[in-house]
Formats: structure tokens, C-alpha cells, sequence
């Protein structure tokens, strides 16, 4: 069974990597390749099952955490053009009323 | 000083149950560890009401289960759609009131809607979420306030508003 | 089954591959990279590498990629396309890839027991580093143990790397200090602050991703990981801070003073545990000497010299990010 | 008991590898963006949630279940949070999402085409 849940998650996969490839905006291809990390760490815990190995589950926490922060930093990215950056930003950005008093620590 | 505390508690039961050794010599640097971790955030600032809100506390536990379900039946509706070859989708953008108090609030609220296929946040507005529905039903749903209501509630009784003011 | 397996990651990556070299726009190259790497280390788990495939989770599909789209934020995201025709590459690509398929000819048989890595010194490390090291971990007594030398000389490549781009991309630094457009609060800076989802979110997970690092640096005697992997999730929780609250307050909570001063603290350590080794009356970096009993030295030795690999690595990598940070912001 | 046990193990993860690929053909088969991140939240809570149950219910009371639950809770945690990160700037950068108006003006306009 263990056997089918992974044919089924590299099915998925593959789904995630067409749907990469093809875009068609760049926000089809972050949505596809941050799907495609949820399910490398769903492959990961069940190949630990399918190989007798279950201590392989903390990569697959390592991979649900760095994929989350890749995805963020991904879309700064996108936004601002860089990572602590302002040019290229949108000035349509309702929620940001107040960006303009911001700054500094508390 | 209680988020520390609870943060530091949740840490250790973490340390605990990821290490499962219980020499000393782990159980040190594991108290060190805690220990760095609750300093450095606290110098980010990131140990408050937000990152620990213990004030909702059992609330919180029993609303989970009820999302869940929640989840359980959109993810059956959504499957449904996208499997029929006539692919029977109404998209549709809608801003859904939002009646929490707190900042904190708002955002369980916009990640419950984006947990429930069928609907994801886009926005997240003062008093309003703007939400994308795969399908026509889904965003009548969120209108009726069901879930937005229940998750006023587990708010608790907390006087103060933070909605529209510079986040900390 | 696992052969089945093996053959469609390397499908995938074969299409990644594909999918890069056609694709012109830089940005989505960077993240196909990403999902190469995911890609590759699924197979480095097939193969039981579970150090390997830990380290490449951590360096190749979280940190490079933010590193890359850093040095992206540095240039133009679209590859500049020449127009002329590219035999002499393809001829050359054709030659070496020939080369190296000619030579894997003559490589032994993929998992054959007489192959040549088999006959030196792996026989010892798995039938005696149990009694000589103590460490349920072979991979770990290997790497900080028996071949201390190479990964003292590993964590100096990576201080010099640190230094490298410190050097590079730090220098303007100095000159922009006493203009007034630094000190101006600058519209748009931690602008993900506002985004009270993200930040709801950071500061749920942020303190749990720094534990979860404490713990593969601890556990890497027992399990997969170690200072390096550790020390690239310890810089992932700083740079998932950095990208939500603003650089700006990131430099604030660890002053860019401390992180230098880590950079190189984390590399004197390991050396110092060498030299120690060297004062009570063994080698350098023979760790049996550190205590009365051998493998309680050793113990004691590696989980030094790991925890200073572990701080080089995070300093080197939140500097890193920082300078790149720091660099497009001096841009506009 | 030991059937019962195996009876869950196999439905979960059977249906949850089930979610995940309809979610994939829904990523793959939906219109545009934002549609198809209903199809990725499929596979993120249905398909990730049976699937870690289903290991989880073969493990047993172990330190390994524990890992397996901190998976789905940071899943759980961080899959919403990147999702609307991911609508959210599709939508301030402009991109208008295909409402169900333009679906049907598209639909009758292709098939006007065709005919």
C-alpha cells in the first residue's frame, strides 16, 4: 500500500511539474513548485516506510519548513524586486496605507 | 512574561518529543537550547499575543475538530468539481465581512477560509477579507458568517482592537 | 521498486533540466533549480544517503535558491539571447558528455561489493568506528572524526566564502554611512509586516524552526544532520524574520558586529578543540585525549567542533543574505 | 484490532493519495491562478492529512507519530499562509482572476467559433 500511495504522490508530482513548465504566469509556477514541495515531503515519509527507514521523517520536516520559506522569499522577491528593497513596488497596495511612517525596530 | 513562559513550555515539550533521548547530557542542551531560543525571541520581538495566544486557550482546541469537518465536506465539494468533465466552476471574488476584534483574529479567520478548499483569501483588509470562491456556493456560504462568527467567539473577551493600527 | 522509482526522479529531473535550458526568463530558471534539487535529493533518499539528502534539502533547495534570487535582485532577470549559432558549444558539450559516458564504461557495477571504494578504508569505519568513536552515526564519526582535517578545512572554505562577499558587496557600505539617505526611513522597508497572515505566521513558526535547528546540531551524533545543516535552518528562521519584519530589524536583533565576530568564532573553536587535542598529548584533532575514557573524548570533540561548524555556517549565511539585502536597497 | 488497524491505514492513505492527485489534475486542469490554488489546498489538507494519518495509524504510539503530527502542523500552519501569500500577489500585481462571467463568455465564444 505503501507502494501505491507513492505511485500516487509521484503522479501528483509529475501533475506539479507539468503545470510548471507550462505557466503561464509566474504565479502558476510559484503555486506549482511550492505544491510540488508539499508532496516531496509527503514522498519523503512514505519512501522512509516503503525503504523500513521511518528516521527519514526529519527531512521531510526540514523540506515542509524550507519550502514555506522559499515560497515567502519567492514572492518578496516578485514584489519588490529584491529582499529588503522598495524599487518596483506597487502603489495600489491598499493595505499598506501606513508603509510611508514605517521604519525602524520597536 | 506568560507568552515567554508558554513559548518556553511549548518549546521544551517540542525538544522532548523530537529528541527522545534522556541523558543529561541531552537534556542540558536541550534546556540550553530552549533557553537561546526564547532569548533571541524576545530580542525579535516575536514572543506575544500573536505568536502564543494562550488567552484563547480551550476555545481554540475545541474550534479545530469543528474546521476540520469544515474542511472535510469543502474538499469532497471541490474534488467533486474538478474530476466532472464539464468542469462546473463559477469563480467568483467576493469581500466577506470580518467581525474579529483583534488582528490575530482576522488572520484565523483568513487562514480558516483558505484551509477549506473551495475558498482562499486574497486580502486582508481592516474589517473585510476579500476572498476568491471556486465556486458560487462556496462564497454563499462565507456569507452567512458561520465561521466568521465562531471564530469571533473563541476570540474571547478581549476589549482592545488592534484592526487598522500599526501592527507591532 | 525503488528501481521503478529511481527511473521516474530521474525522469523529472531530465525534464527540470530540459525545462531550464529553454526557459529564458531567470527567475523561473532559479526556481525549476530549486525543484531539481528537491528532485535530487528524493534520490539521495533512495540511495540511503540520508546525510546527504538532509544536506541538500537544507543548502540546495531552501538557501541557494534565496541566495540566487538575491543575486538576481543584483541583475536583469531575463537572459540576454544571442542570436548566433551555437555549434561550437554543442560540439564541445558533445564532446565531454561523450568523454564522461566512455569513462562511466569502465566505473564497477552500481552498488557492486569488489568496487574499488569498498577496498580501503570503508571496511574500518563500519566494523570499528562503533569502539573507537561510540557514535550510533557512522557518517558523523567519519566526517568529524576520522577525517577531521577535511571538514575543518570544508568550514574554512566556507568562512573564506563568507569573507569573499563580505569583501564584494560590503564596501559600499562604508561610503553611504554618513549620507542621510541611510538613515531615511524608507518607504516599502519589512513592507511584509502589513501582511498580518505572514506575520501571524513568522512569528508562530519563527522560534520553532530555531529549535528545530538546536536540535539536528545536538542529534547529529544519533541521526541524519549536523552543524551544517544545522546552521543553514538556523540562518532560514533569521532570513524568514528578515523577509517578513524588514532587513532592518533583522540587522537589529543580531548586530552585524556579532555575526562577524561568530563567523570567525565558529572556525577558531574547531581549531581550538585541534590544538587542545595537541596540548594534552595527541594529534591534532584527536579527540581521545580530551577525557579519561577515548570515546567519551571523542564524544566530547565532535559535539565542540560540530556546534562551532554549526555557528560559521549560520553567521556565513545570515551575512550573506544581508549583504545581498543590503545591496539592492543601495540601488534605488 | 490488528485488521481494523490495517483497514484504516489502507483506506487513508487509498484516499488520500486519491485527494492528491485529483488536486493535481485540478492544478493542472483549472483556469487560471486562482482556481488552481483550490486544487493545490486539496492536496495540502486532504491529501497531506490522510496520507500522514495513515502513517501515523501504522506507527502507532511512537516518537516517530509525533514527528509525523509536527509535519501536518506545520503543514497546516504554513500551507494557508503561502497560499494567500501566493493570491496575494497575483492580485497586486494586477492579475485579474477569470470569474464566472468570463468563463461563460469565453465558453459561448469558442464554441460560436467553432460552429
Amino acid at each position: 500500500m505503501f507502494t501505491a500511495t507513492t505511485i500516487a504522490i509521484l503522479l501528483t508530482m509529475s501533475l506539479a511539474i507539468a503545470r510548471m513548465c507550462i505557466g503561464p504566469t509566474i504565479y502558476d509556477r510559484v503555486l506549482a513548485v511550492n505544491m510540488f514541495g508539499t508532496k516531496t515531503v509527503l514522498l519523503i515519509a512514505v519512501l522512509g516506510y516503503l525503504i523500513g527507514r521511518p528516521d527519514f521523517l526529519d527531512i521531510a520536516l526540514v523540506y515542509a519548513l524550507i519550502n514555506f520559506i522559499g515560497t515567502i522569499a519567492v514572492l518578496k522577491f516578485l514584489r519588490y524586486g529584491g529582499f529588503g528593497d522598495t524599487h518596483e513596488m506597487d502603489t495600489q497596495d491598499v493595505d499598506d496605507k501606513s508603509n510611508l511612517s514605517d521604519g525602524g525596530p520597536q | 512574561m506568560i507568552h515567554a513562559a508558554s513559548l518556553a513550555l511549548a518549546l521544551a515539550a517540542v525538544w522532548l518529543l523530537l529528541s527522545g533521548h534522556t541523558d543529561f547530557l541531552l537534556l542540558g542542551l536541550g534546556a540550553a537550547s530552549v533557553f537561546g531560543v526564547v532569548l533571541i525571541a524576545l530580542r525579535m520581538d516575536v514572543v506575544d499575543h500573536e505568536g502564543q495566544p494562550v488567552h484563547m486557550g480551550l476555545r481554540l482546541i475545541a474550534y479545530y475538530p469543528w474546521l476540520g469537518w469544515e474542511i472535510i465536506k469543502a474538499n469532497w465539494d471541490v474534488a467533486r468539481q474538478i474530476i466532472d468533465p464539464k468542469l462546473p466552476i463559477s469563480p467568483t471574488l467576493t469581500s466577506i465581512k470580518s467581525t474579529q476584534r483583534t488582528e490575530l483574529g482576522q488572520v484565523m479567520f483568513a487562514n480558516s477560509i483558505t484551509l477549506t478548499p473551495g475558498t482562499v483569501s486574497v486580502r486582508v483588509l481592516p474589517g473585510e477579507i476579500l476572498v476568491h470562491a471556486l465556486s458560487k456556493n462556496g462564497a454563499d456560504d462565507l456569507v452567512t458568517g458561520r465561521m466568521d462568527r465562531r471564530v469571533s467567539a473563541i476570540e474571547g473577551p478581549e476589549p482592545d482592537s488592534d484592526i487598522g493600527k500599526e501592527p507591532g | 521498486m525503488t528501481e521503478a522509482v529511481n527511473t521516474l526522479l530521474l525522469l523529472f529531473m531530465c525534464v527540470t533540466a530540459l525545462t531550464i535550458v529553454r526557459q529564458h526568463n531567470l527567475f523561473a530558471v532559479v526556481m525549476l533549480g530549486s525543484v531539481f534539487s528537491l528532485l535530487s535529493a528524493g534520490m539521495f533518499v533512495l540511495l540511503d544517503a540520508v546525510d546527504v539528502a538532509f544536506t541538500e534539502a537544507a543548502v540546495g533547495a531552501g538557501i541557494s535558491t534565496i541566495l540566487m534570487l538575491g543575486v538576481l535582485s543584483l541583475t536583469n532577470s531575463r537572459e540576454r539571447i544571442t542570436f548566433s549559432t551555437p555549434i561550437f558549444p554543442i560540439v564541445l558539450v558533445m564532446l565531454a558528455g561523450s568523454v564522461l559516458i566512455f569513462s562511466a564504461l569502465g566505473m564497477p557495477e552500481f552498488g557492486a561489493a569488489d568496487a574499488p571504494i569498498h577496498g580501503h578504508v570503508a571496511d574500518r569505519y563500519i566494523e570499528k568506528s562503533g569502539a573507537e568513536v561510540g557514535l550510533p552515526n557512522i557518517v558523523t564519526s567519519i566526517l568529524a572524526s576520522y577525517r577531521g582535517f577535511d571538514t575543518l578545512g570544508e568550514v574554512t572554505v566556507i568562512f573564506t566564502a563568507g569573507i569573499g562577499v563580505m569583501v564584494l558587496l560590503g564596501l559600499r557600505r562604508r561610503t553611504a554611512q554618513d549620507g542621510s539617505v541611510e538613515e531615511l526611513p524608507l518607504p516599502g522597508e519589512g513592507n511584509m509586516r502589513h501582511h498580518s497572515v505572514l506575520r501571524v505566521t513568522a512569528k508562530l513558526l519563527i522560534p520553532f524552526i530555531m529549535l528545530f535547528a538546536l536540535y539536528v546540531q545536538f542529534h547529529g551524533d544519533f541521526g541524519p544532520g549536523g552543524g551544517f545543516q544545522a546552521g543553514v535552518i538556523f540562518a532560514a528562521a533569521f532570513i524568514l524574520y528578515g523577509l517578513v519584519f524588514g532587513i532592518k530589524n533583522a540587522v537589529a536583533v543580531v548586530p552585524e558586529g556579532v555575526t562577524r565576530f561568530l563567523i570567525a568564532a565558529g572556525v577558531l573553536l574547531y581549531a581550538g578543540v585541534g590544538v587542545a587535542s595537541l596540548l594534552m598529548g595527541g594529534n591534532y584533532l584527536d579527540y581521545s585525549v580530551l577525557a579519561h575514557e577515548p570515546t567519551h573524548g571523542q564524544h566530547l570533540g565532535i559535539l565542540l567542533i560540530e556546534f562551532g561548524v554549526g555557528t560559521t555556517v549560520a553567521a556565513v549565511m545570515i551575512t550573506l543574505f544581508f549583504s545581498f539585502a543590503r545591496r539592492t536597497r543601495k540601488k534605488t | 484490532m490488528e485488521v481494523a488497524n490495517s483497514i484504516i491505514v489502507w483506506a487513508s492513505l487509498l484516499t488520500g493519495s486519491l485527494f492528491a492527485v485529483i488536486g493535481g489534475i485540478g492544478v493542472l486542469r483549472l483556469p487560471d491562478v486562482y482556481t488552481r490554488l483550490h486544487g493545490a489546498g486539496i492536496t495540502d489538507t486532504m491529501g497531506a492529512g490522510l496520507i500522514l494519518f495513515g502513517l501515523a495509524v501504522h506507527e502507532g504510539f511512537t516518537l516517530i507519530t509525533v514527528k509525523l503530527v509536527l509535519i501536518f502542523i506545520f503543514l497546516i500552519i504554513t500551507s494557508p499562509a503561502s497560499s494567500n501569500a501566493v493570491a496575494n500577489a497575483a492580485h497586486s500585481s494586477g492579475l485579474r482572476p477569470m470569474l464566472d462571467s468570463d468563463l461563460k463568455n469565453k465558453a459561448s465564444s469558442n464554441s460560436g467559433a467553432r460552429s
